[in-house]
């Protein structure tokens, strides 16, 4: 009688492994974001893996949500912020002159850390965004119903409110909010969503509905999730990235790889101290 | 999910929306530009009507009065006095030593008498000053051709004289010291009557009123009443202060009537109407002013035992002074550039007096404005333009002192 | 230890003082309704008034008993509109530059401006409408076309005077639109124009809204402009360009001038004045309804 | 209502590593079976194949180690969830030390073999594996299908098995005492019955990890059955 294997064992590898080149989402090469004289990243280089969660970590002030935010050149919306550095998406820099930062927002959506939705109906603010980037429906493409159909589909959401489409988006809860603006988010077809703190503002069961939410969406987007709650970059990310503060308070990024090895077998002790709450 | 997914299409609109984006910012701006076109432009305007050639026509030409060269500025009193004792009639010189005897007139004020009287100069026409600077060569043609006799001189309308001289029916001589005093006297009153009250329904409203139907109204009623016009007051004052309580405000119960009135139009009148209008603007200001001391330092002082009024008293009211103080100084500013509310209780236009007490009569600021725009004589208007700055300047150092005031006290 | 309340004399002087305040503004509303409320009725009582007659009537000449106070308040209303033709767009436009566009440099030198020139007495505004305005409007329209005193000058002067006020309300509305919000169009790959026209500003429109109705009723309640640049003498007309005189304007030509008490004249004038009252008081109400209900929706 | 669950991923991840776990058993399951018919047939050949296949055994008992402790590492689990993840490192424990049960019997095969001894009582050793591998199976049964009943019941076979477990002492203390030329062979075998006694011991623990993941009961069955 042979020993028949029928199980394999397919338990994923420890081995550290790092995004490849040829399925990166965006590449970030020797950021330096300022605000005015102040330095809040420094020397950030970072390459994002497509169809991922990537998860930046870190403790308060370190540099995450700016980081995130000059993905999609939001925080040239600060006065007084400058960047030095190239952001690759799809090879071209979105920092260079002749690209147009509504361009680079439509094609790198954001979710943000308080439930914002616009002060119209649920439909509507699916459907704004959409309109407004030029969405048309001819035969063989979806009509802008179908579409917030199955944008709130996506963001399973569309069972809670099909019946109430016309109410305002802001009469959903927390949760619910968050939720409708990632199907607005969605709905302008982005390449990547950025998350910046998508759940601080909920309670702990709306904030696992959200990460549930976001590993389903991970088949179609590339997502990067900025979380101060390291307990939600171990559950949901697949790559994470800790960040801290050098002595001149500015952002460096200390390390970078796969979730659970970063979770079980940190190399930076300042890592270690972090995950295991005996920082500083 | 039942139905097929679709991907959606997009069209690529981006240019379209950036230039769309484009225009509409440049209206934008240009809009708000425009809005400060508006403020330069008023501004010029006043200063084009406040300097600028005059020609002025004297019956006797000041030359031949002047001896050696020497102008008439510079003559010392007793000369002119006597070129006063050599020019006019007997009857005039009497009744020009019967107001007060002029050896006691200023300087100044003799050479005003001079002006008026001996020279008796009127001013033919004015120019204004983009007019003065730019066509000098034809207005110097035109004054020749049209007013011969008449000497061509820059004038300027804001001037010494401008303050220190009364009322006066010659535009030269014309002044706005009594139409100062006037609103000075008015606005002591409104401070005195509306600071009190004011500061003291903000304390109700802010420390002591719990949140009843009655104390809704209240507070409704205060912003109500911010927004009544000013035309309005006027009337109020004009039946209750005038008419209703004329024996009080006249001065007549207290047997110190006015010869020249004996009605209630008085600075008595005008100080309380300005205090009823100006008093929702003390209490909103106050109130926000005390509303911004936090609550903790109330706390504080409870928890060692202090009593609501010795809580308002040490803590609150010194934390809000700051605030109270800067906006009793800007209703007080409104006070006094108030003019309708004034014209309707009835301001008397044509004062020489100053006023001595709160029944005098009066005239202020705005309303000798008021009244030299409206003159058909175009050199009153430029008179105006000269009495615009000085009220303006006022208005404008009543403002430094509450913004010193707002930067002086300490903030919580 | 002795925990039993205290007499404080002091204390309840004090507060009975500072209740006597705080009910004084009451006084001064009963004193505003009742005053002017007697006299207006003195009027309306008079034989040959009536109240339809009063609303309705295209003629004011009290000389000859005609009370029809539609000529007061056609002016009034052309001159409110071209109040707002000047104040709403730049107002607005304003606005929305200052809370979307300016950087915060631009932002604190041109709110000061409008600080000052929502401090200049009205007085200074009419002489400019006199001196400047008019005869603008007469040397592009015509002087034959144009009278020296007319509604359309003081109506678009008056339309100066409230833009500070139209601004300053509506930037507030504006700047108190969260940032969220603005961020959320911005993520959405809007543009700033379509972030400041299609999210911000209607969900500020409610405080905007408000601004231009306090600022009609600001206008409405203007008295000096129209009494120095709108002309003497009601007139029922629609031509801007012809002299007219609003409400306020005629209150304070006729009441400036020598007027006998219990005259009907007087008492007419207080029945303008309480229409006056009546009208500026409703546009405070529902402009005060329509911010407390934005407080509302935005908390 | 409830469209999501809201830990679904996390669920999925639980339920493949009990299938993992399963198949864990089933592979320690099949290295006794292999072991017992290379005792019975004294084959060598599938004796030294068992002892290769405990290498992958040990392989997948450390991946299955790791992936516990990468779950709780980043999942925060919290009351079932974390007995259920605590209670499978004390299982494959246990399964990987009943694989290495079966590789004592398959060196007891060897070593028998070289001696060429001839085995002559397998009846109640084998009754011994059966019993043993029924325990197993509804042990893992009862891990599956969180089965506190059965979890409880199954230690109370460990009487039989020990009672099988005397009754082959007692047999081969008799081969022993009729021939003393048979006392090597009697040490191999009374090896594999301790083995297979063992076995039963091992099943046994795995039972209380079951009750205690259902339950939060730490008991301890065999001071119980020693009462």
């Amino acid at each position: 009688m042979q020993l028949p294997f029928i199980y394999e064992i397919n338990i994923e590898s420890t081995e550290m492994t790092l995004p490849q080149n040829n399925s990166l989402a965006i590449e970030a090469t020797n950021l330096n974001i300022y605000y005015g004289t102040f330095r809040a990243v420094k020397d950030v280089s970072l390459k994002i893996p497509q169809n991922k969660v990537t998860a930046l970590i870190g403790p308060s002030g370190c540099g995450k949500s700016t980081l995130i935010r000059s993905f999609n050149r939001m925080n040239e919306l600060v006065p007084g912020s400058h960047l030095k550095g190239e952001i690759l998406f799809r090879g071209e820099n979105i920092y260079a002159q002749t690209v147009d930062p509504v361009e680079v927002r439509r094609k790198i959506g954001m979710v943000f850390q308080k439930p914002n939705p616009f002060p119209k109906s649920i439909y509507e603010n699916v459907a704004w965004g959409a309109k407004l980037n030029g969405f048309k429906s001819e035969l063989g493409y979806p009509n802008m119903d179908e579409w917030v159909e199955q944008c709130l589909r996506k963001a399973a959401l569309w069972d809670e409110v099909k019946d109430k489409l016309d109410q305002s988006g802001l009469s959903l809860s927390g949760g619910q909010q968050q939720r409708l603006c990632i199907a607005r988010t969605i709905a302008i077809q982005p390449e990547i969503i950025l998350m910046d703190e998508p759940a601080s503002a909920l309670d702990p069961i709306a904030t696992l509905k959200i990460e549930e939410l976001m590993r389903e969406l991970v088949e179609e987007y590339t997502i990067i999730v900025v979380t101060h709650n390291m307990h939600q970059a171990a559950r949901v990310s697949d790559y994470t990235a800790f960040l801290t503060m050098d002595e001149d308070r500015s952002g460096v990024l200390v390390e970078y790889g796969q979730t659970n090895q970063i979770f079980t077998n940190p190399r930076d002790s300042r890592t270690e101290g972090y995950i295991t709450g005996r920082y500083g | 999910m039942s139905k097929p997914k679709l991907k959606p299409l997009f069209i690529d609109n981006l240019k379209l929306r950036n230039a769309n984006a484009n225009r509409w910012k440049i209206f934008f701006q240009v809009s708000t530009y425009v809005g400060i076109i508006f403020l330069t432009l008023l501004l010029l305007n006043i200063l084009n009507q406040t300097f600028g050639y005059v020609a002025i026509s004297s019956k006797v030409d000041p030359d031949s009065l002047t001896k050696e060269g020497v102008s008439l500025e510079q003559l010392s009193k007793k000369e002119l006095i006597t070129i006063i004792q050599d020019n006019v009639s007997a009857g005039l010189l009497r009744q020009l030593q019967r107001e007060m005897p002029l050896e006691e007139k200023s300087q100044s004020e003799v050479y005003d008498i001079v002006v008026e009287k001996v020279f008796e100069s009127e001013v033919s026409a004015t120019w204004t000053l983009a007019d003065s600077l730019m066509n000098k060569v034809s207005i110097r043609a035109e004054a020749a051709e049209k007013y011969p006799k008449a000497d061509l001189v820059f004038y300027s309308w804001v001037k010494p004289h401008l303050l220190s001289n009364p009322q006066s029916s010659n535009p030269l001589n014309a002044g706005v010291r009594t139409a100062i005093f006037g609103s000075l006297w008015i606005v002591l009153i409104t401070v005195i009557v509306a600071f009190p009250i004011g500061v003291g329904s903000a304390i109700y409203l802010e420390e002591y009123a719990s949140n009843t139907w009655f104390n809704r109204i209240i507070q409704t009623n205060i912003n109500n009443l911010a927004g009544v016009p000013s035309i309005i007051y006027g009337m109020l004052g004009l039946a209750i202060f005038v008419r209703t309580l004329e024996p009080i405000t006249s001065g007549a119960i207290f047997g110190s009537v006015d010869p020249t009135t004996a009605n209630g139009r008085t600075i008595l009148s005008a100080g309380l109407t300005l205090a009823l209008l100006v008093l929702p603007l003390i209490i909103i200001n106050a109130r926000e002013a005390i509303k911004a001391v936090p609550d903790s330092i109330r706390q504080a002082s409870y928890g060692v035992g202090a009593t609501r009024w010795q809580t308002t008293w040490s803590h609150v009211i010194p934390g809000a002074l700051r605030g109270i103080l800067t906006g009793t100084i800007l209703a007080i500013s409104r006070a006094m550039g108030e003019t309708a509310p004034l014209v309707v209780i009835g301001a008397s236009t044509y004062i020489v007096f100053d006023p001595n007490n709160i029944f005098s009569k009066f005239t202020v600021l705005p309303i000798q404005i008021y009244q030299w725009t409206t003159r058909p004589q175009p050199e009153f208007r430029n008179l105006a333009a000269g009495a615009i700055i000085v009220l303006m300047l006022i208005l404008l150092s009543m403002n430094a002192i509450a913004i010193y005031i707002r930067n002086k006290y300490r903030k919580y | 230890m002795n925990l039993k309340k205290k007499h404080r004399p002091g204390e309840t002087f004090i507060q009975a003082f500072l209740y006597f305040c705080g009910i004084f503004s009451i006084f001064t509303t009963i004193g505003i309704v009742f005053e002017i409320g007697k006299e207006a009725l003195l009027f309306f009582g008079s034989p040959g008034v009536s109240l339809w007659e009063f609303l309705t009537g295209t003629t004011w000449q009290p000389q000859v008993g005609e009370f029809g106070v539609l000529p007061l308040v056609t002016s009034t209303f052309i001159t409110t509109f071209f109040a707002m033709l000047i104040a709403i767009p730049f107002g607005l436009a304003i606005a929305i530059y200052l809370s979307e566009y300016a950087t915060i440099k631009v932002k604190n030198t041109i709110k000061p401006i409008l600080e000052v020139l929502a401090g200049i007495p009205t007085v200074v505004y009419g002489y400019f409408a006199l001196s400047f305005m008019t005869p603008i409007l007469r040397s592009i329209f015509g002087a034959d076309v144009v009278d020296i005193y007319n509604t359309a000058s003081a109506g678009l002067v008056m339309g100066i005077l409230i833009l500070p006020l139209i601004t300053s309300m509506s930037e507030d509305a504006l700047s108190a639109v969260p940032r969220s919000l603005r961020e959320a169009a911005v993520g959405l790959g809007a543009t700033k124009l379509e972030t400041a026209v299609k999210v911000v500003f209607p969900a500020a429109i409610s405080g905007i809204a408000a601004a231009i109705i306090v600022g009609i009723s600001r206008v409405v309640g203007e008295t000096m402009i129209v009494a120095l640049a709108a002309g003497a003498g009601p007139k029922f007309t629609f031509n801007p360009f012809e002299g007219a005189e609003t409400m306020t304007g005629h209150i304070v030509r006729i009441s400036g001038g020598d007027l006998s008490y219990d005259s009907i004249d007087y008492n007419s004038l207080f029945a303008i004045g309480i229409l006056l009252f009546f009208i500026t008081l409703g546009l405070n109400i529902i402009s005060q309804r329509i911010v407390s209900r934005f407080r509302e929706v935005g908390e | 209502m409830n469209p999501i669950n809201t830990r679904e991923t996390f669920d999925n991840q639980l339920s493949h590593l009990s299938q993992e776990v399963l198949s864990l058993g089933k592979m320690a399951e099949i290295a006794i079976r292999q072991s017992m018919q290379a005792l019975q047939q004294a084959d060598r050949g599938i004796a030294r194949q068992s002892i290769r296949n405990d290498l992958e055994i040990n392989k997948k008992r450390y991946a299955l180690e790791n992936n516990c402790v990468t779950l709780i590492a980043t999942q925060q689990p919290m009351g079932r969830d974390v007995r259920f993840l605590t209670a499978i490192l004390e299982i494959i424990t246990e399964l990987e030390r009943i694989a290495d049960y079966a590789k004592g019997v398959s060196k007891v095969t060897i070593r028998m073999s070289e001696k060429n001894s001839s085995i002559t009582i397998m009846t109640h050793l084998q009754e011994m594996a059966e019993m043993g591998l029924s325990m197993l199976e509804r042990s893992l049964e009862a891990f599956m299908r969180r089965d506190t009943e059965s979890a409880r019941s199954i230690p109370l076979d460990d009487d039989q098995v020990d009672h099988l477990y005397n009754q082959v002492a007692m047999e081969l203390t008799n081969m022993v005492i009729k021939d003393p030329g048979t006392v090597q062979t009697a040490q191999y075998l009374m090896w594999a019955a301790h083995n297979l006694e063992r076995l039963a011991d091992r099943v046994t623990n795995i039972c209380e990890r079951v009750v205690y993941v259902n339950t939060g009961e730490m008991l301890e069955f065999d001071q119980m059955e020693d009462e």
